[in-house]
């Protein structure tokens, strides 16, 4: 291999271009209030006042996103005008918890400004999509709400600057998401998924707000800068390891980490837009946001980092290998975005405080540029030829050009070839974890970083050529494939009609066939993204940058193009062009259910708590409960024995006079 | 000169003895006798402690006669009150039964 | 030796004494006349409420006295404490014989005949018990104290047994029954008092109360003492001295009953008041016996009574529990302890009068066989709001619990000497005794409250005559559809005696 | 022992045994006989101790009058036809309560006065006599008031009706001997 | 923004006419005199019909509502002389410990007024095919009707808002204590006679009657003795001496029986047999007066009788009151995870409520205390809002029996729905919804308790309340499974009526509101915990 230049990530970068300085006016609050707020009152608004129209309902979320989106960019260019790109802001006001300061407050800096222009723009691609998906659905009204809470929600997260806030946003998601996922609740599936996602969470958030109260109570105040700097100036200490390895615990549930992976898959039974939104930029990309803030802390607490390492990178590999043979396009997706947001998180614990955690936002960006691509133009596809099985998927690209580039496009980035925005952040990613490895001089945890993201690699290209092989099939009867091709697909405009009931049958009928301008707008940014988004992470506003190993990147790239080259090699033989045919059924049908992680649950959590909890309700019943039961049965036997003693005869009630009066006369000498 | 433990023991005997005539006994009229007894030790108590100079005042012989009036006053009332009884009853029995109807009452219950 | 007799003071015993004796010469002279009899009996109640009336405002330290020697001690003493309660034992001795105005105003069946023993004689008798009631709490010495208790006491057991005559024999004899469980209880705790006032007179050298501050024999002091309340316990009904309660209450008439409930036990307050004064002047005494008895009686009480089928015994053991609440604050032998108890008693006496009265009222309305039976009042709010309400207002004072907040003030006057000694066993025992009480009491109020069952015509036949109370036989001669009216008389009681305990209620006055 | 503590032994002892016979005898009319003995007895007693007026008083009250109008009470009511004692184990149970209250009583007693002797100094019964007519004279005047009602209600309850085997229309007349107490007012 | 919120108050105080101690004329007038008025026509051979009696019984509440609001922002004061001889003065003083609590009892009296009483009825009839429905199946009415008894039902719930109002105003123990008192025989008429006639009415009526009077009469016990050594029945002055004229038994003893005993209202662990049952058979007004008011009687004797007034024996006490409280939590979730009866198990979460509760209050902390009394007013809206939820759909379904089939209440009354989906979430403690500050206040002051608290105990109670958290969530879950989610839509049940979807959301709007600005609440209570605690 030839000798290669050694390149710094700032020679990559966009050279700081100079900005005008404008007047800056805010009114009523910053931004940050803008964004949160908009979409917190949308959400509001959208299940307590518009009532029984879904138009309104659409206006109201999608204006709400559209407010939040322009908030947020408008908070990019306050940002450009304010020295040190820092920038506060209060909420409700301080909570009154005498010697404990809760401040709440907002923190706003460029990398994680970038990544609420994303979350808001993909919220707003979601919020017009939803509107096409569900167009007919009688639940549309909550469905636009709740999405609007859950961007409100992950916005919070992004923005906040105490460790409360965080808190109240990422139970917010874990609920919003129990919502958005159980959306159909007349499906039982979909409700089981739902109730296993959040409960999933919830049980490692255990963990996550434990951590919390340790960081808090040290520190004597909930603001997260504050904490950040009282423990770093403290130094490493039991304390702190504990608190960031119940964090990461939280987190791992939060990202569906090993061993919470399962709930992720599971979650597809939501509408595909729900999908896009909680698994392309917010709830599991949130505990990447978090460790980002914290990562000070993160990074001197090696517990923490090795237990994150070890648990991103076998999530990483296995959820790779797990995508690859499944059934059903979006439930590789699923087992992407688990691949993916590991890594995210492994860069973090590979990260050094010489690099930052920049890099794990920067993937954040570019994951969610191409997975809510992938996702919407999956849903899309899947209206149009009635579900996400790999076998209805087939030849999808090719039968709906609409869909080609957008597929094509999404599936290159996923992969992380170059151009597009995935390659940038991978190779931001490689370059952190090699320079993590250089720091410390080839420590565990870098090594094990680096490893899994340079298997992952070829890996995620392998299951990306398998997705494009299968939908970009030939079609069995081109001639069918003209016939949709003259006129792809026709448009409603959503947003000025409201589906009736009475022609709901239509609707669906128009709705299968149609696609709405909104959508498609909303598909095509997100593909313009895929394509350009690179620039973004190539602004000079993040923060410290490894150098990039050009050799480890052309490594990478042919490793991915050997492995594309087998899955193309494999699928050859298969009807369906499946590589994925190749595999064992049997292992096949493991994979597709998660290698029956769901019964390891039952076996290891659900059972023996149930069996507590029978324990428990019968123990209250039958021991707990008798002394009141006791109480009434025993006072009444004792008065019918009373009653019953009670002396009728003249002389035992003298006896009892005068043994009473002995056995009271001997008491009084006694006591005298 | 006396001991005045010798009467305090006698009524001490007399009481206990009148107690026990009290509980050992069914005729109503030798309940009474029992009663009349420990009324005796109490008075005996009264004298002994009017005539030894334990009492400050003279009051405690008066309360003897009190007591016996009262006694005598008592008797009386019991002994119309047995008399009533034995016309309702035919027997003068402190030992049977007083309240036959609760006791029916609460034998019904049960 | 001079003694000052200031005849105003006694006049509140004296006043019942002399209706006695005038009642019992008007016999003479006006034989058959039945209401100047009465009447008289009446004026001479008054006539003592007016003149015990005064001595309710008597600051602290003040006394109405009478009989007094120079160096200070007198035969009677009336403070306001003492004259509280014989308010108290003179209004209920004339709220009973209001009650009891119809029975031993109106002729027998027969011509002549007298339907109560001899009216006249009943009347005395229960003057001269509510005389003797009204002498004892200001008793100085043992003479008086014993006298004015025997005085309280023996015409109570011939109220037993005077029974109507037109009362089916069974029933009158069960009044004897009655009579004798009262006598033969009384003779013997007549007895130990007699033992218990010689050994005080043998442990302080003296028959008058204020002579034990120089006791020389504390421990024969104490003896005395216990057999002083031993004695004096049967009539407050404490247990193990209450075995005479059910018996003679369920078999006296419900006008005596209703005297024994309420005006006797102001007698036996008032000795234990008197022995528990004077023993609290001596140092360091302590009566654990008052204490063990007060525990005993009000858990004893209310256990039976949850358990009771019929309302007069209900009260009956309702009154023993109530009888250890009374008996609870004397436990801590103070001042404060003996008011306490006093104000308890009041406010005991106010509300069972009430219940009596309702009782009774129940019993005229004669709706039912068995009167007194607790499921005879299933629904009686329904029914007769105007007669549940009040019993309802009584019972909820009984048991303490507002919107009769005359109760609750009660139970807190009680409870606060025992707090204040910090004798923690007996005031869980009371706690425990409050929620006991309460169920007992409640089990009435929910069978008021009840929605009436439905009552098959004919169910009432005449003759069932045996049940528990007063005009029985009269009741039950009634047939069940002719709704007999409630005397006049009685919605008066009823008016004044809720009135007392609302007014108690909103504006309690306390202690005394 | 001085000759008066003989004195009192040998009237005390007396006194005893009556009333140790008239609680156990089972003949009702003797036991009650043996009442006037053991009253008699203690009459004594108070003689011994120098009451003179008391003994008297007790000799006319108990053994004149309370003991009469036992017997009478006793032939009225045909001596009860009744069983005088009760079972054993009641016999025993009060026997103990018995003991243990003249245990009680006379430790008590002992222990406060000792077995010392002390000279009999109590006043003569002019000074009883101006106690009761002085001092006492609101007890006694109560006093009065009682025994009237004790007697009235004596009269009214024992003609009263009282049912059972009593016929109403046959009134028996009141004991005899009521008024016979009445005249013994001290 | 907080300046701003003061501003507000300024001009909503500005606007209110400064009646003073009229307030209290306002606010417990109406209560008293249609408590009366409806007794009386209740007597009456022909009672009103149910929209007067309804309607009057809601103008007094509405009415006594206002009135609170007056005291609330007035806040006068009212001393008069009561019971001279005890030193005992009938003072009313609202202060921040009183004031949330106040208007959190006239809110859910006018919600209690609110709803409609029905006459219990019979189970609905299981359709015999499963799989089948049974479209004959009646559909209950859920509007107003003319139920015997209703003028003393509506009466009995007016006079349990009249003795809460005592009760929260008292400035005196023994006020206090008849206030305490004065709720127990409407409610256990409303229990025992308009209660589930389903099940054992009376029983659970008298069960609760004699637990809570077991209490009383403890928290009696506990406030004479105090009573007696200082010789004093100001609650403001035995705040002021801190338990300084008790020795260190007295303040032990004092404290154990006044915990036991409001421990058995409020009620904390081994003590809460009573609730479940009593909630399952109340009818629903008397469920949301039990739940919003009753309770948080225990809640405030407890801060207002012993944190200030026995801190050393409460200290010493806290850290098993603290053990029992998170036993609490995680012993109700677990049965709330096996819990047949819906409305039960509404009551066993409840529980677990108030043991956060009772961990905030043990830390002896600011913190903690503020949570705690967060806590208290967020469970009763909480609680309140899922028994009206809850009490609807028991009528509705004619048992509140998990196992029969029914309908999806998501598919057939959305509006209950969300309701129940709102108050469920709320009380697994979803942040932006009441409960969150309290149970997290909770935790963040057990991990760091006062000084005097043993620490390594207090964290371990944090981390099992963390757990019991997690529990939550998961009941909450299952409950949304069976009951709101599903594909069946028979047999039919009528959505929310107008009173049901007042109540609904007068009740979520204040969980959301408290969630979303804490500082509303908190910033009243504050300067009471300084006034406790900061010395």
């Amino acid at each position: 291999m030839p000798d290669l230049p050694d390149v710094t990530w700032s020679d990559l970068q966009l050279p700081s271009l100079p900005l005008p300085h404008l007047p800056a006016p805010d009114l009523w609050g910053s931004p940050a209030h803008w964004a949160i707020l908009a979409t917190l009152l949308a959400a509001l608004a959208g299940l307590g006042l518009t009532g029984r129209s879904n138009r309104l309902a659409a206006w109201v979320g999608v204006g709400g996103a559209l407010l939040a989106f322009l908030a947020t960019c408008w908070q990019l260019y306050t940002l450009t005008q304010i020295e040190g790109a820092r920038r506060g802001a209060g909420t409700i006001g301080a909570l009154p918890l005498g010697d404990l300061d809760a401040p709440l407050r907002l923190l706003v800096t460029w990398p994680l400004a970038i990544v609420a222009v994303t979350v808001a723009a993909v919220a707003l691609v979601v919020q017009g999509y939803a509107r096409w998906y569900l167009w007919y659905d009688p639940r549309y009204r909550p469905f636009a709400a709740t999405v609007s809470l859950f961007t409100s929600a992950m916005l919070l997260v992004v923005l906040s600057d105490d460790l409360l806030l965080t808190l109240v946003g990422w139970e917010v998601m874990g609920w919003c998401s129990y919502l958005l996922v159980g959306h159909q609740s007349t499906r039982s599936a979909a409700t089981r998924a739902a109730s296993k996602a959040l409960l999933v969470t919830r049980t490692a958030d255990v963990g996550f707000v434990l951590g919390l109260l340790v960081l808090v109570a040290g520190a004597g105040t909930t603001r997260t800068t504050d904490v950040v700097r009282h423990w770093a100036e403290a130094g490493p200490s039991p304390a702190l390891t504990a608190a960031m390895v119940l964090l990461v615990v939280g987190v791992a549930g939060k990202s569906a980490l090993f061993p919470f992976q399962d709930w992720l898959p599971d979650a597809m039974e939501g509408p595909t837009p729900a999908s896009a939104l909680i698994h392309a930029a917010t709830m599991v990309a949130a505990g990447t946001v978090v460790l980002a803030q914290l990562f000070p802390l993160l990074s001197v607490s090696g517990p923490a980092r090795l237990l994150l390492a070890v648990l991103a990178c076998v999530t990483m590999v296995g959820a790779a290998v797990l995508a690859f043979a499944q059934g059903d396009l979006k439930r590789l997706l699923a087992w992407s975005t688990v691949s993916q947001v590991a890594l995210m998180l492994a860069v973090l614990a590979a990260a050094t405080m010489g690099t930052g955690p920049d890099a794990a936002l920067q993937h954040l960006v570019a994951h969610a540029w191409f997975k809510a691509l992938l996702f919407l133009t999956t849903g899309w596809l899947g209206v149009l030829v009635g579900g996400t099985a790999m076998a209805l998927m087939a030849s999808g690209a090719r039968r709906y050009r609409v869909l080609r580039h957008r597929f094509g496009w999404g599936l290159l980035a996923l992969a992380g070839v170059p151009p597009f925005v995935g390659f940038f952040s991978k190779e931001a990613i490689l370059g952190t974890a090699e320079a993590g490895t250089a720091a410390t001089g080839g420590g565990f945890v870098p090594v094990l970083v680096l490893a899994s993201v340079g298997a992952t690699a070829p890996l995620t290209a392998a299951y990306c050529m398998r997705a494009w092989l299968v939908l970009s099939r030939p079609t069995a009867a081109q001639g069918h494939a003209r016939l949709y091709e003259p006129d792809p697909v026709e448009r409603i405009d959503d947003f000025f009609d409201e589906p009736q009931v009475v022609q709901e049958a239509e609707g669906v009928e128009r709705a299968e066939a149609a696609i709405s301008s909104s959508a498609r707008m909303g598909t095509s940014a997100l593909m313009l993204m895929t394509l350009f988004g690179g620039v973004v992470l190539l602004l000079p506003v993040w923060g410290p940058q490894a150098h990039v190993d050009l050799q480890l990147m052309a490594a990478t790239l042919l490793l991915m193009v050997v492995s594309a080259l087998l899955v193309r090699l494999a699928a050859g033989g298969v009807r369906t062009r499946d590589a994925a045919a190749r595999i064992p059924a049997g292992v096949s049908l493991a994979a597709e259910r998660g290698l029956h992680a769901d019964l390891a649950y039952r076996v290891v959590v659900v059972t023996p708590v149930l069996a507590l909890a029978r324990a428990v309700a019968w123990f209250d019943a039958e021991v707990l409960d008798s002394w009141v039961r006791g109480a009434g049965v025993g006072s009444r036997l004792l008065g019918r024995v009373g009653d019953l003693t009670s002396p009728r005869r003249a002389t035992p009630a003298l006896a009892l006079v005068l043994a009473g009066m002995l056995a009271l006369a001997a008491l009084g000498v006694v006591t005298a | 000169m006396i001991r005045p433990a010798l009467p305090y023991l006698l009524a001490a005997v007399l009481a206990g003895l009148g107690v026990y005539g009290i509980l050992a006994r069914r005729h109503a009229v030798l309940v009474l006798i029992g009663v009349e007894l420990v009324l005796g030790a109490a008075g005996l108590v009264l004298v002994t402690v009017a005539q030894t100079g334990a009492a400050g005042d003279p009051g405690a012989a008066v309360l003897t006669l009190f007591v016996i009036t009262i006694a005598a006053a008592e008797v009386v009332l019991a002994l119309a009150v047995l008399l009533a009884l034995f016309r309702a009853r035919g027997h003068v029995d402190l030992h049977a039964e007083l309240d036959a109807h609760g006791e029916e009452e609460v034998r019904g219950r049960a | 030796m001079t003694l000052e007799v200031d005849l105003s003071s006694v006049l509140p015993v004296l006043a019942p004494l002399a209706a006695a004796v005038l009642l019992l010469l008007m016999d003479a002279a006006l034989p058959g006349r039945r209401e100047p009899h009465l009447v008289v009996g009446a004026l001479g109640l008054a006539a003592g409420l007016v003149a015990a009336l005064p001595g309710l405002r008597l600051a602290v330290g003040e006394a109405r006295s009478s009989f007094c020697l120079a160096g200070g001690w007198c035969a009677y003493r009336a403070d306001h404490l003492v004259s509280a309660l014989q308010v108290c034992a003179l209004g209920a001795a004339l709220v009973v014989l209001v009650l009891t105005w119809r029975d031993w105003s109106a002729p027998g069946p027969g011509a002549g005949a007298e339907t109560t023993g001899r009216a006249p004689v009943v009347t005395a008798l229960l003057l001269a018990a509510t005389a003797g009631v009204v002498a004892v709490p200001a008793a100085g010495d043992l003479g008086s104290l014993l006298v004015a208790l025997e005085l309280a006491t023996l015409p109570t057991v011939a109220l037993v047994a005077l029974v109507r005559t037109t009362w089916a024999a069974d029933r009158r004899a069960r009044a004897v029954d009655g009579a004798v469980a009262l006598l033969t209880t009384s003779l013997v705790s007549f007895g130990l008092l007699a033992l218990g006032a010689a050994l005080w007179v043998a442990a302080t050298g003296s028959t008058r109360f204020d002579g034990a501050t120089r006791a020389e024999h504390p421990e024969l002091l104490v003896l005395a003492a216990v057999l002083l309340v031993a004695g004096l316990a049967f009539k407050v009904s404490a247990v193990p001295f209450h075995a005479w309660t059910p018996v003679t209450y369920a078999a006296a008439p419900l006008p005596v009953t209703a005297y024994l409930a309420t005006v006797s036990k102001v007698a036996a307050l008032g000795g234990l008041v008197v022995v528990v004064r004077a023993l609290g002047t001596v140092e360091g005494t302590t009566l654990v016996a008052v204490a063990v008895l007060a525990g005993a009686s009000m858990t004893v009480g209310n256990l039976v009574a949850l358990v009771q089928q019929d309302t007069v015994r209900l009260l009956a053991w309702s009154t023993v529990a109530q009888a250890g609440w009374v008996l609870l604050p004397l436990a801590s032998l103070s001042a404060q302890a003996a008011s306490a108890a006093g104000s308890y008693l009041v406010v005991y006496v106010t509300a069972t009068l009430l219940a009596f009265v309702v009782l009774a009222a129940v019993v005229a309305l004669g709706v039912q066989a068995r009167p007194a039976s607790l499921e005879a009042q299933r629904g009686l709010l329904r029914s007769h709001p105007w007669l549940a309400l009040p019993l309802m207002l009584a019972l909820l004072t009984l048991a303490g619990l507002p919107p009769a907040v005359a109760g609750v003030v009660a139970k807190v006057v009680a409870l606060r000497p025992v707090l204040g000694d910090e004798t923690w066993w007996l005031a869980l025992v009371a706690a425990v005794n409050i929620a006991l009480g309460l169920a007992v009491y409640l089990r009435w109020v929910a069978v008021l409250v009840a929605p009436a069952p439905r009552r098959q015509a004919g169910g009432v036949t005449a003759g069932q005559g045996e049940a528990g109370t007063g005009d029985q036989a009269a009741a039950a001669a009634a047939p069940a559809g002719d709704r007999r009216r409630v005397p006049v008389r009685l919605w008066a009681l009823t008016g004044l005696l809720t009135a007392l305990l609302v007014a108690g209620s909103i504006l309690p006055v306390g202690a005394l | 022992m001085s000759g008066l503590d003989v004195l009192f032994v040998a009237v005390g002892l007396v006194t005893a045994g009556a009333a140790a016979l008239s609680v156990t005898s089972r003949q009702v009319l003797h036991a009650a006989l043996w009442l006037v003995v053991a009253l008699g007895g203690l009459a004594g007693c108070y003689l011994v101790l120098g009451a003179e007026l008391v003994a008297l008083v007790q000799l006319l009250v108990y053994v004149g009058a309370v003991v009469v109008l036992v017997l009478f009470a006793l032939m009225l009511t045909r001596a009860g036809g009744v069983p005088v004692v009760t079972g054993v184990p009641q016999r025993v149970a009060a026997a103990l309560v018995g003991a243990g209250t003249t245990v009680l009583l006379g430790g008590a007693l002992l222990s406060a006065f000792g077995w010392g002797r002390v000279p009999i100094d109590g006043g003569g019964s002019t000074e009883v006599a101006a106690t009761i007519f002085g001092t006492d004279v609101w007890p006694f005047e109560l006093l009065s008031a009682l025994l009237l009602m004790a007697l009235v209600a004596a009269v009214a309850v024992a003609r009263a009706p009282v049912g059972g085997q009593d016929d109403p229309s046959q009134r028996p007349d009141p004991p005899a001997d009521v008024e016979a107490v009445q005249g013994e007012r001290p | 923004m907080s300046g701003t919120l003061g501003r507000v108050r300024a001009d909503l105080l500005a606007l209110v006419p400064d009646l003073g101690t009229w307030w209290y004329a306002v606010a417990l007038g109406p209560l008293l005199l249609a408590a009366v008025l409806l007794l009386a026509a209740g007597r009456r051979a022909a009672p009103p019909g149910h929209r007067v009696l309804h309607r009057g019984s809601m103008v007094a509440a509405g009415l006594s509502a206002l009135g609170v609001a007056g005291v609330a922002l007035d806040r006068p004061v009212l001393e008069a002389s009561w019971i001279p001889s005890l030193g005992v003065s009938f003072s009313l003083r609202p202060d921040g410990l009183s004031v949330p609590l106040l208007l959190l009892t006239a809110l859910a009296g006018v919600v209690a007024t609110a709803l409609h009483l029905h006459p219990g009825r019979e189970p609905r009839p299981e359709p015999v095919d499963l799989a089948d429905t049974d479209p004959t199946s009646p559909i209950p009415v859920v509007r107003g009707e003319d139920v015997p008894g209703l003028a003393t039902y509506h009466a009995c719930l007016l006079v349990v808002l009249l003795g809460a109002l005592v009760a929260f105003l008292a400035g005196d123990a023994i006020l206090f204590f008849v206030g305490l008192e004065l709720v127990l025989v409407p409610m256990w008429v409303l229990v025992a006679r308009y209660g589930d006639p389903g099940s054992d009415r009376e029983g659970a009526a008298l069960r609760f009657l004699l637990v809570t009077v077991v209490a009383s009469s403890l928290v009696l016990l506990g406030i004479l003795a105090v009573a007696t050594a200082t010789g004093s029945t100001d609650l403001a002055l035995w705040a002021g001496e801190g338990g300084a004229s008790l020795g260190r038994g007295s303040q032990l003893a004092v404290a154990a029986v006044l915990l036991v005993g409001l421990g058995l209202k409020t009620p904390v662990f081994p003590l809460h047999t009573w609730l479940p049952w009593v909630h399952a058979t109340a009818p629903t007004a008397g469920s949301v007066l039990l739940a919003a008011v009753l309770l948080k009687l225990g809640t405030y004797g407890m801060v207002r009788l012993v944190v200030p007034v026995v801190p050393e024996g409460f200290a010493a006490w806290s850290p098993l009151l603290a053990g029992l409280g998170v036993t609490g939590i995680v012993w109700a979730s677990l049965v709330c995870l096996v819990e047949r009866d819906l409305k039960r198990l509404i009551a066993w979460s409840s529980v677990a409520h108030l043991g956060f509760v009772v961990l905030g209050l043990a830390t002896g902390t600011q913190a903690g205390l503020q949570a705690a009394l967060f806590g208290n007013v967020a469970h009763g809206l909480v609680s309140a809002l899922l028994f009206v939820v809850v009490g609807g759909l028991k009528h509705r379904w004619g048992s509140a029996d998990l196992g029969r089939r029914r309908a999806a209440v998501r598919e057939v009354a959305p509006r209950l729905g969300l309701a129940l989906v709102l108050g469920m979430a709320a009380s697994s403690g979803l942040p932006g919804l009441a409960v969150f500050w309290g149970e997290i206040g909770s935790l963040l002051a057990a991990w760091s308790p006062a000084a005097d608290r043993p620490e390594g105990w207090f964290r371990g109670f944090a981390v099992v309340a963390a757990l019991g958290g997690a529990l939550a969530v998961a009941y909450t879950v299952r409950v949304l499974r069976e009951v709101w989610a599903g594909d069946r839509v028979e047999p039919r049940v009528p959505d929310a009526v107008l009173t049901e979807r007042t109540a609904l959301r007068l009740l979520g709007v204040l969980v959301l509101v408290l969630g979303l600005v804490p500082t509303l609440l908190l910033g009243v209570t504050a300067p009471f915990v300084e006034g406790v605690l900061g010395r």
